[in-house]
């Protein structure tokens, strides 16, 4: 009974004595790595959520974030509306988006099988990218607002304002979920679902109702985090591929249906990512941090879950 | 006697009409899907269009027959194959991406046809090609060359505009593009601190470092832009990505890093640059601006042809390359007056043009491996009042160069 | 000497302990049973001597070798089988397949042999509609897999747990004495089960445990009479 | 009996045209084939795996180490050629080998990123050893294998097809295929059964691996260079992996079906539609996954297997 309180602990304070070294080594990295930290754990959270209600891996989700952020660059281009207020457009066109795509392919594919829904978004993926680059070419395009780059400066630094808003974002659709999942009735039933999907339809959950809003939240979420994400990014066909695979790999670490986990191993992974790119020389390793903090939280969970 | 040498004219005319609708067919490969490959072969489809408007090459017409690679290699080398023994193609032209052109090269040697290709600055594919291939022709600058160049650029803007540049650090992205560009720029400090090679007088001290493309998924360049803050290089140079032009110029901002040269190295720019306040200023390599207009009769005769046929303007120097691509071959074939394999190659090899698309002059000569190379530098451009405007060759130069760079409030 | 011993066996998960210090022996071809209320550990403990999972503490001998860090495949080829309460059915194969998995590996025997042993299981279990996919089988067909694959892998100790579940009672009548059959063969048997009509017919001796502990031992109309185990089952229906 | 000499006469009748293929078809068609067969070897063997039940998304890492060592070999230490090909093969399965300890343990999604981060961490590792690897720069090899002669390498492409394919029947009618169906079917029921189910994941881990390693070392060999994104490129795990689902999981035919359908339609659409071809490739895609969810393969056979049913009633 005691164990487990115990080994929190322990693992909190490790993270913290981590914290207080990184900040004084290198206190830059440690800022930009919570910054970007937060962008990883907001992109992450409705794959997430996703995955763990629906059971979906979907693989085009990276590729409905690059659309939301052409969306967003349209909304900018012709009719003059800032990203950050493009956020909420964005949010109710792609909640929509999500509607119609489940509508017309993955609610055909929920009994099929996790390898014919990974399949599908893949198709999905794959048609959103050449669809871009039809319309849009390889080219990319950046749209410009001046506050996108304005900076603080204190002693020899000059760290950038503008990316907090991915942590504060993250933080703030974290907590709009979890109030979500537990003070709404289709929340709680999703919560159950996720759980427990069988069990959750035989005490007369209508899953179908769960799956299609939870997908429908989760891609218009994206709608979100590419608004905030308009300003500082190149966008182009692959803008967004590269977050699936970060996504997942977040997801896993955190381990399914844990929300917070996203979170915190969100900003893990982006403060290890930004200290080792901060080493000279050895920017070249900085995947391999990500990807080997990653394997090494699944292994050791693996390993502890076999002692127990 | 009369009346057979009629028949015999009669005969000949008959019989160059019918070869006349006979096409010489060039076979093209290009990624179609990214914007280089698009513009590259729709300026060879103009180029095509024009020569055959004035009455094609050898009384034939040309033909273009244009396959995607799809940037993968396979699809490339399966492109070749099909061009040669399906189409029957009695040249090659293309294409970039220097892993694209790896694999096309065994399947290109496999039918030795003449071949010109504008892409692949990669110097793996001139050892992949190798010196006896002499059916093969070069046009855009091996890597080295263009590192070369810069050299040479430089000394002479240092000169030109009496401006001290010592220090120089290169931020390259991980992939085989920055990274090439990297060793190269070692290869030149080593010699440069012996006292030799094209940047002696530019580059006392190099510090290089890798950051992640945004186009592979990265586009945070703050650490990298930190490191280069507190070396306080004269020369700031980043090779990646169309997709890093506009963030790393915001980030640099970002962290207050204001290097008195910042120079941009990527293969194309994204869209509206020009317009981005951030891009006033930056300075960038290439081979081709539309301003180039104003000093170069054949620039201005391909561009405003190009937005004639098409609507709207090139966007990088692939498509000028393209176009010279094509005249280039033509040429060739005109002088040769036949299709013969080394009658064309001879003829090509004699080919000059005094002045081209990309504005300058181009006339073949070897390089390290490869007996024909086109081009051998690039050009060093300026981003003024939304424009590239033209700073070296300083004979091209279309504008004075703005220096020290800095942010505009 | 005892087919089977356990010596001071326990399990703990976390701060719950599901098995404590049981110490059983089961004989030669005996019928044993093994009842008590719901979460008592029943199941807990076939699964501690199958090799499910691994005792926190205690020893288990098998023909008297201790197994207990045994992985359960090398448990199930020396001849321990186990059938679950829950059906689990191999979903791909039909009937025949099903069965013939236990001969194939924990009998060991070859593609062609396994057939046979399987065939012959299906004769011995009465199992007719042995060549069709599990989706078509009934309940009765599924247990009947469910002890067929057991008793392919040639078993010397046999644990049924709750076979009779979900059976009526001409269902549950032919079970019975199809068990009765299984021992007449030489095999030795374990069977937990809810039903003590059952229990009475067929056991030699039962054991009753409660959280985990075995409270009391011995034959069935004995044991019955006990008033511990009576509170336990008392306890049970509050 | 008699369906058996029929089948004989079909399986030498297919041979026979597929070795003589060079000898009558074209150098494109023959180019074509051998990305198909390259294809459907990285398709069978990533199914061989996925019959116990482990969905692996490592087929570009093996494939892109067997890509490496394979250049490595020939060009820093005079291996040859050919030889370069088995020592990739003893190589990644020395990998897989030492990977199962630590990854069979996982299951579900965890295996999968598992292998998906060991395939980035694998790339990462060969472009941050240069002097060994060329590093990002990539590598060339300039005596390439039988002097590029494309008969010869399409034979080499055609016996790894053809061994993927005999090994995988192989497995699919000997015990092998009901210890691992009973894995991805019930882990906890082969356990009791008997079956040591970590022994035949390790084997089919390695085998599988094994395979895509030497599907990446003729690849490597084939075109003579290794670039670390051309080499551990997602298309050789995605492309196979949409080949095996559309021509349908659990079973050889089906990969095969799936990437000849596959390479063929994605080639004809690239020559009657310069842009855009892709588009339709993924719609296609979509389409069999929600109208034919077992794949082609897999609706023809249940089909069959309700007809002849019905026939026997």
């Amino acid at each position: 009974m005691n164990a487990k309180p115990f080994h929190l602990n322990r693992t909190l304070l490790i993270l913290i004595i981590l914290l207080v070294v990184i900040a004084i080594w290198k206190p830059v990295a440690l800022i930009y790595g919570f910054q970007r930290g937060g962008l990883y754990a907001l992109i992450a959270l409705p794959l997430a959520l996703i995955l763990g209600i629906i059971g979906i891996l979907n693989l085009g989700h990276g590729d409905f974030l690059t659309l939301a952020m052409y969306i967003g660059y349209l909304l900018f281009e012709n009719l003059k509306i800032d990203p950050l207020l493009s956020m909420v457009p964005l949010f109710f066109i792609f909640l929509a988006l999500g509607m119609g795509i489940y509508m017309i392919t993955i609610k055909y594919v929920l009994k099929s099988g996790e390898l014919n829904q990974l399949i599908l978004t893949f198709g999905i993926s794959m048609v959103i990218i050449q669809m871009a680059e039809l319309i849009w070419t390889t080219r990319p395009r950046n749209l410009y607002v001046s506050y996108a780059s304005s900076s603080v400066s204190f002693l020899d630094f000059s760290v950038g304002t503008y990316e907090f808003l991915y942590p504060a974002l993250a933080i703030g659709v974290l907590i709009a979920l979890r109030l979500f999942l537990k003070k709404t009735k289709l929340g709680q039933a999703a919560t159950a679902v996720g759980q427990n999907p069988r069990g959750a339809e035989i005490v007369g959950i209508d899953t179908n109702r769960v799956y299609f809003t939870v997908f429908s939240i989760s891609i218009g979420i994206l709608g979100i985090a590419a608004g905030v994400m308009l300003p500082r990014t190149s966008i182009f066909p692959l803008t967004g591929s590269p977050y699936t695979l970060k996504s997942f790999a977040l997801v896993a670490m955190a381990g399914l249906g844990d929300l917070n986990g996203i979170l915190i191993g969100g900003i893990t992974l982006g403060i290890a990512e930004a200290v080792i790119q901060s080493i000279p020389g050895y920017g070249g390793w900085s995947d391999l941090v990500f990807f080997g903090v990653l394997l090494a939280v699944i292994l050791t969970r693996a390993y502890r879950r076999s002692e127990s | 006697m009369k009346r057979s040498a009629v028949l015999v004219v009669c005969l000949a005319v008959l019989f160059s009409v019918v070869f006349a609708a006979e096409p010489i067919k060039i076979g093209a490969v290009s990624p179609l899907g990214d914007i280089t490959g698009k513009e590259s072969t729709r300026a060879m489809q103009l180029a095509v269009k024009e020569i055959n408007d004035a009455g094609g090459v050898l009384g034939r017409p040309l033909q273009l027959i244009i396959m995607d690679d799809e940037m993968k290699p396979a699809s490339g080398a399966a492109a070749i194959d099909k061009l040669a023994t399906v189409d029957k193609v009695d040249f090659f032209v293309g294409g970039m991406g220097s892993g694209v052109h790896l694999a096309e090269i065994p399947a290109l040697k496999k039918y030795q046809k003449v071949t010109v290709w504008i892409g692949a600055a990669d110097h793996n594919c001139e050892n992949a090609v190798g010196a006896d291939a002499d059916w093969y022709f070069h046009l855009h600058p091996w890597d080295y060359q263009q590192g070369e160049g810069y050299g040479i650029a430089w000394t002479e803007i240092a000169k030109a505009y009496n401006i001290k540049i010592e220090k120089v650090f290169l931020a390259y992205e991980e992939g085989a593009f920055g990274t090439g560009s990297y060793t190269s720029y070692v290869d030149f400090f080593n010699q440069a601190k012996k006292g030799q090679g094209s940047w002696a007088a530019v580059m006392k001290q190099f510090v290089g470092a890798s950051f992640k493309s945004a186009s592979l998924g990265g586009g945070d360049y703050r650490a990298i832009l930190n490191q280069a803050k507190s070396f306080n290089p004269d020369l700031f140079v980043w090779a990646g990505y169309d997709a890093d032009a506009v963030p790393i110029v915001a980030q640099a901002k970002e962290v207050n890093f204001t290097p008195k040269l910042f120079v941009g190295a990527p293969p194309g720019w994204p869209a509206n640059y020009g317009k981005n306040p951030l891009a006033e200023n930056v300075i960038l390599y290439g081979m081709w601006s539309p301003t180039l207009s104003d000093v170069s009769p054949a620039a201005k005769h391909f561009f405003d042809a190009y937005v004639k046929m098409y609507g709207e303007e090139p966007t990088g120097y692939f498509a000028p390359l393209g176009y010279i691509n094509i005249y280039f071959l033509a040429e060739g074939i005109k002088k040769a007056g036949s299709l013969d394999k080394n009658a064309v190659i001879k003829a090509l090899e004699k080919v000059e043009f005094k002045d081209t698309a990309l504005g300058e002059p181009l006339k073949i000569t070897p390089s390290k491996v490869v007996k024909h190379q086109g081009f051998k530098y690039q050009k060093i451009l300026q981003w003024q009042n939304g424009k590239q405007q033209v700073i070296w060759p300083l004979d091209l130069a279309t504008a004075k160069l703005v220096y020290p760079f800095s942010f505009k409030k | 000497m005892p087919i089977l011993e356990t010596k001071h066996l326990t399990k703990r998960f976390g701060g719950l302990v599901a098995v404590d210090d049981v110490n059983l022996k089961i004989e030669e071809r005996e019928i044993l049973g093994i009842i008590g209320p719901n979460g008592a550990g029943k199941t807990t403990l076939v699964s501690l001597i199958s090799g499910l999972i691994y005792p926190t503490q205690g020893e288990i001998a098998f023909n008297g070798k201790n197994v207990e860090k045994l992985p359960e495949f090398e448990r199930s080829r020396m001849g321990l089988a186990r059938t679950f309460q829950l059906v689990r059915p191999l979903q791909q194969f039909t009937g025949l397949e099903n069965i013939m998995v236990g001969a194939l590996f924990a009998a060991g025997e070859s593609l062609k042999k396994a057939r046979e042993s399987a065939n012959e299981v299906c004769d011995l279990l009465e199992f007719e509609r042995r060549n069709l996919h599990i989706d078509k089988l009934t309940v009765l067909d599924l247990k009947k897999i469910e002890i067929g694959r057991a008793l392919a892998s040639r078993p010397k100790i046999l644990f049924l747990d709750e076979v009779m579940a979900g059976l009526n009672s001409d269902e549950t009548w032919q079970m019975i004495s199809l068990i009765k059959k299984l021992r007449n063969s030489g095999i030795t048997i374990v069977i937990i089960e809810h039903i003590m009509g059952v229990i009475k017919e067929l056991t030699d001796r039962v054991v009753v445990l409660d959280s985990g502990k075995v409270i009391a031992e011995g034959v069935y109309t004995e044991v019955s009479k006990d008033p511990k185990v009576i509170s336990a089952y008392l306890g049970e229906e509050e | 009996m008699k369906n058996r000499t029929g089948l004989i006469i079909a399986v030498v009748g297919v041979l026979s045209v597929m070795i003589s293929l060079p000898y009558y078809s074209g150098a494109y068609f023959l180019s074509v084939t051998m990305t198909i067969l390259l294809n459907m070897t990285l398709a069978v063997s990533w199914d061989m795996m996925l019959r116990t039940g482990q969905l692996s998304f490592g087929i570009a890492g093996f494939f892109g180490i067997g890509s490496y060592v394979s250049i490595v070999a020939v060009s820093n230490f005079g291996v040859n050629n050919v030889v370069s090909i088995f020592l990739a093969a003893a190589f990644v399965a020395v990998i897989a080998l030492a990977l199962a300890f630590a990854i069979l343990k996982l299951r579900g999604i965890y295996f999968a990123i598992t292998t998906l981060a060991l395939t980035m961490v694998f790339s990462v590792t060969i472009r941050n050893m240069p002097t060994l690897t060329g590093g990002s720069g990539g590598k060339v090899l300039y005596n390439t294998i039988f002097n590029g002669d494309t008969t010869k390498i399409y034979w080499l492409i055609l016996t790894m097809a053809l061994f993927t394919i005999l090994l995988s029947i192989v497995f699919e009618k000997t015990r092998v295929h009901y210890a691992i169906s009973s894995i991805r079917n019930d882990e906890v029921v082969a356990k009791s059964s008997g079956i040591n189910v970590f022994k035949y994941l390790t084997v089919l881990f390695v085998i599988t691996a094994m395979i895509q390693g030497v599907a990446g070392a003729i690849y490597t060999q084939q075109y003579g260079f290794a670039y670390p994104e051309t080499a551990f490129s997602l298309d050789f795990l995605m492309l196979p992996m949409a080949m095996a689902l559309v021509g349908g999981i659990y079973s050889t035919w089906g990969s095969v079906i799936g990437s000849v359908v596959l390479g063929l339609v994605a080639e004809y659409l690239r020559l009657v539609m310069p842009h855009g071809s892709k588009i339709i490739y993924g719609i296609i895609v979509i389409l069999i996954i929600l109208f034919l969810p077992k794949g082609i393969y897999g609706t023809l056979e249940s089909k069959l297997r309700t007809t002849r049913n019905g026939a026997r009633k």
